[in-house]
């Protein structure tokens, strides 16, 4: 299955998803939840834990 | 096998020139010039090198230099390269020079730039900037490749994308260079002893330094409108390593995805430059620290909505993708090899 | 193609596994575990490595890593790989543990040195001390080999010659090691807080440090004779690098030659270790400058004829030849593959 990151746009690659899964984006990192609508998938932003910039 | 000469061996920039070349599948190392240690083994003065090259080095001598290579790099000091370079051009050999000697498109940028009349007006129209992202198709035809500046490569790769779109005001750009001190080359100068340097954030020449005139070439050429850059660079507590920070201000309101739109539609392809932005963790945006020893160069960017501000940012290791590896890149373009040959070189992290 | 692992892959040894591991032309890394980083990408943690791999870090389970793996490197903290490496050597895989777990030939050293009995003396006979210029033919047919310590294989390698000649004092051999940071791994403590470790010459476990057994073991194995050492180390302002100094009180007269002809004799065809000596410049006795990033270890020496005294002395990157680079130069004699194999990294110099 083949998805779009809505953070960058990258193309995400998949295979049997479930749903609740959480991807992470190849090119920016952002952290994506499977979401099942009908019977299609898509991506929606998983909820961000606080800013963290590592320090 | 290409034979391969590197005119000024024994510099920063020349030694890192021989440890990408001397394991480079396609060429041999056949000349390594240097005036001072002549006759001595090169290893001597890059003890990296040891046990790897048994290679000497050699006086430049034209007439030796021209028969025993098919390619030449120059690793000389600005306005010697001058005197060298347009006599292997006439030898017929491809000339890959990385001083600032045949970078500018015009020659009346040089009494800007430079304060000297450029001697060889001609040639200077025959020689092509090297920067492979804007121009792949030039090099691999071009007799006479100008490599370019280190701060330039970075400001231009990290700027292109917003230039190339419009997206920023061409007379504002603001461009905060972060150094270290293996760009200033062997030569030992009090600003380079250890007990000034060491801790030192210094900003030298504060404006007029002279890759700014390069990325004002580059992205006007990018932009298709003259373009106004306004550099400092400043020479920070690192050996290797460049980091430029562009700030910018936004000609329209711009949304994140359509920057990551724009920078992968120039760099999706490209072998050599990464786009890093992250959302989590310490290494979210380009750091020098993450590129030394490789050839590539991460870019970056951010949007300061409050301020209508694009920050841009490049980091680059100032003798890899700054000098010696994207002059093998040119390389591999001039001689129509895979321009990843004899470039495959990791990153070493932590240094 | 090998089907190899690694455990423990989000330390800076994991991580030089990785870098090293995936430009290696005959093994693919089928898996990089981390409990903490399991399903992000590998360059999340070491950014060097973007746009080079996109393997991803799995959970450490041992039947995953037996059924994807030949052979498994463990980069876990020691008293960590005690617990994975017998099921992982009972499950038939090759097993090279950078941890000093199974180091010592005599389980009793355990007590002396770790404070614990080792629970696997067994296993521990079958293991090999895992430095090839010692151990070569035993690494050839060994399932489970031990990679050596960082300062005691800069230790040991730059005084084995001495020692096997019997041309310095076995009671009395003072070992002065300087370490940079990143041998003590990616857990931050006030020790390597940056405005602590900056500019730092810390002396710390003046005696007693882990690895001087090890230098122990393998010098007595090399003279025949039981030997003694009397180890120190510093933290100093360096990330890679270890420098010893060792000051040994010879047992007659000795003479340069002679000490050329012993290093040269055992040192001479090691693809590994380069003998450093030199009468002029800059560069003449090792120095980690010269190796960061490669698998080489100097060894240079000097003979102070008023005090009786042999100044030997080895450098090395302790991420390298004192641990990946080493650990892979351990899988190449295992495999059968030319001990060189992807371990053809030219040092980077200056960083």
């Amino acid at each position: 299955m083949k998805f779009t990151c809505p953070e960058c746009g990258a193309e995400i690659e998949a295979e049997d998803v479930i749903e609740g899964e959480i991807l992470t984006c190849p090119d920016c990192g952002v952290e994506l939840e499977v979401v099942l609508e009908g019977d299609s998938y898509s991506l929606k932003p998983a909820e961000k834990e606080a800013e963290d910039w590592g320090e | 096998m290409t034979r391969v000469g590197v005119v000024g061996a024994s510099g920063y920039t020349g030694g890192e020139l021989l440890r990408i070349l001397i394991n480079h599948p396609k060429v041999e190392v056949t000349v390594a010039t240097s005036r001072e240690h002549a006759g001595d083994y090169v290893y001597r003065v890059h003890p990296h090198l040891r046990k790897l090259t048994d290679l000497k080095f050699v006086k430049p001598e034209i007439d030796l230099i021209a028969d025993r290579c098919d390619l030449v790099f120059l690793a000389v000091p600005h306005g010697t390269s001058v005197n060298i370079t347009p006599k292997l051009v006439e030898a017929g050999l491809k000339v890959i020079d990385l001083s600032a000697d045949f970078r500018f498109r015009d020659a009346s940028q040089y009494p800007i730039w430079y304060g000297w009349e450029h001697p060889y007006p001609d040639l200077l129209k025959k020689a092509v900037y090297g920067l492979p992202e804007l121009h792949r198709e030039e090099i691999k035809s071009a007799q006479l490749v100008a490599n370019p500046g280190c701060i330039a490569t970075s400001a231009i790769l990290s700027l292109a994308p917003a230039v190339k779109h419009g997206l920023i005001d061409a007379e504002k750009i603001i461009v905060d260079a972060k150094i270290g001190s293996s760009g200033a080359g062997m030569e030992a100068s009090l600003a380079t002893h250890h007990p000034e340097h060491f801790t030192m954030v210094r900003v030298y020449k504060p404006y007029g330094h002279r890759h700014t005139g390069e990325i004002e070439q580059e992205l006007s050429f990018v932009s298709g409108r003259p373009v106004k850059v306004a550099m400092t660079p400043h020479a920070i507590n690192i050996v290797r390593g460049i980091l430029t920070t562009a700030h910018c201000f936004l000609t329209r309101e711009v949304k994140v995805p359509e920057l990551w739109k724009n920078y992968r539609e120039m760099y999706g392809g490209e072998p050599f430059v990464r786009i890093v932005r992250e959302q989590r963790g310490l290494h979210r945006l380009p750091d020098p620290k993450n590129v030394v020893g490789s050839n590539f160069c991460d870019v970056g960017f951010e949007v300061d909505a409050r301020c209508g501000r694009l920050i841009a940012i490049g980091a680059l290791d100032n003798l890899v993708k700054g000098a010696a590896g994207q002059a093998v890149q040119n390389m591999n373009i001039m001689l129509g090899f895979d321009e990843r040959e004899g470039l495959q070189l990791t990153g070493v992290r932590p240094v």
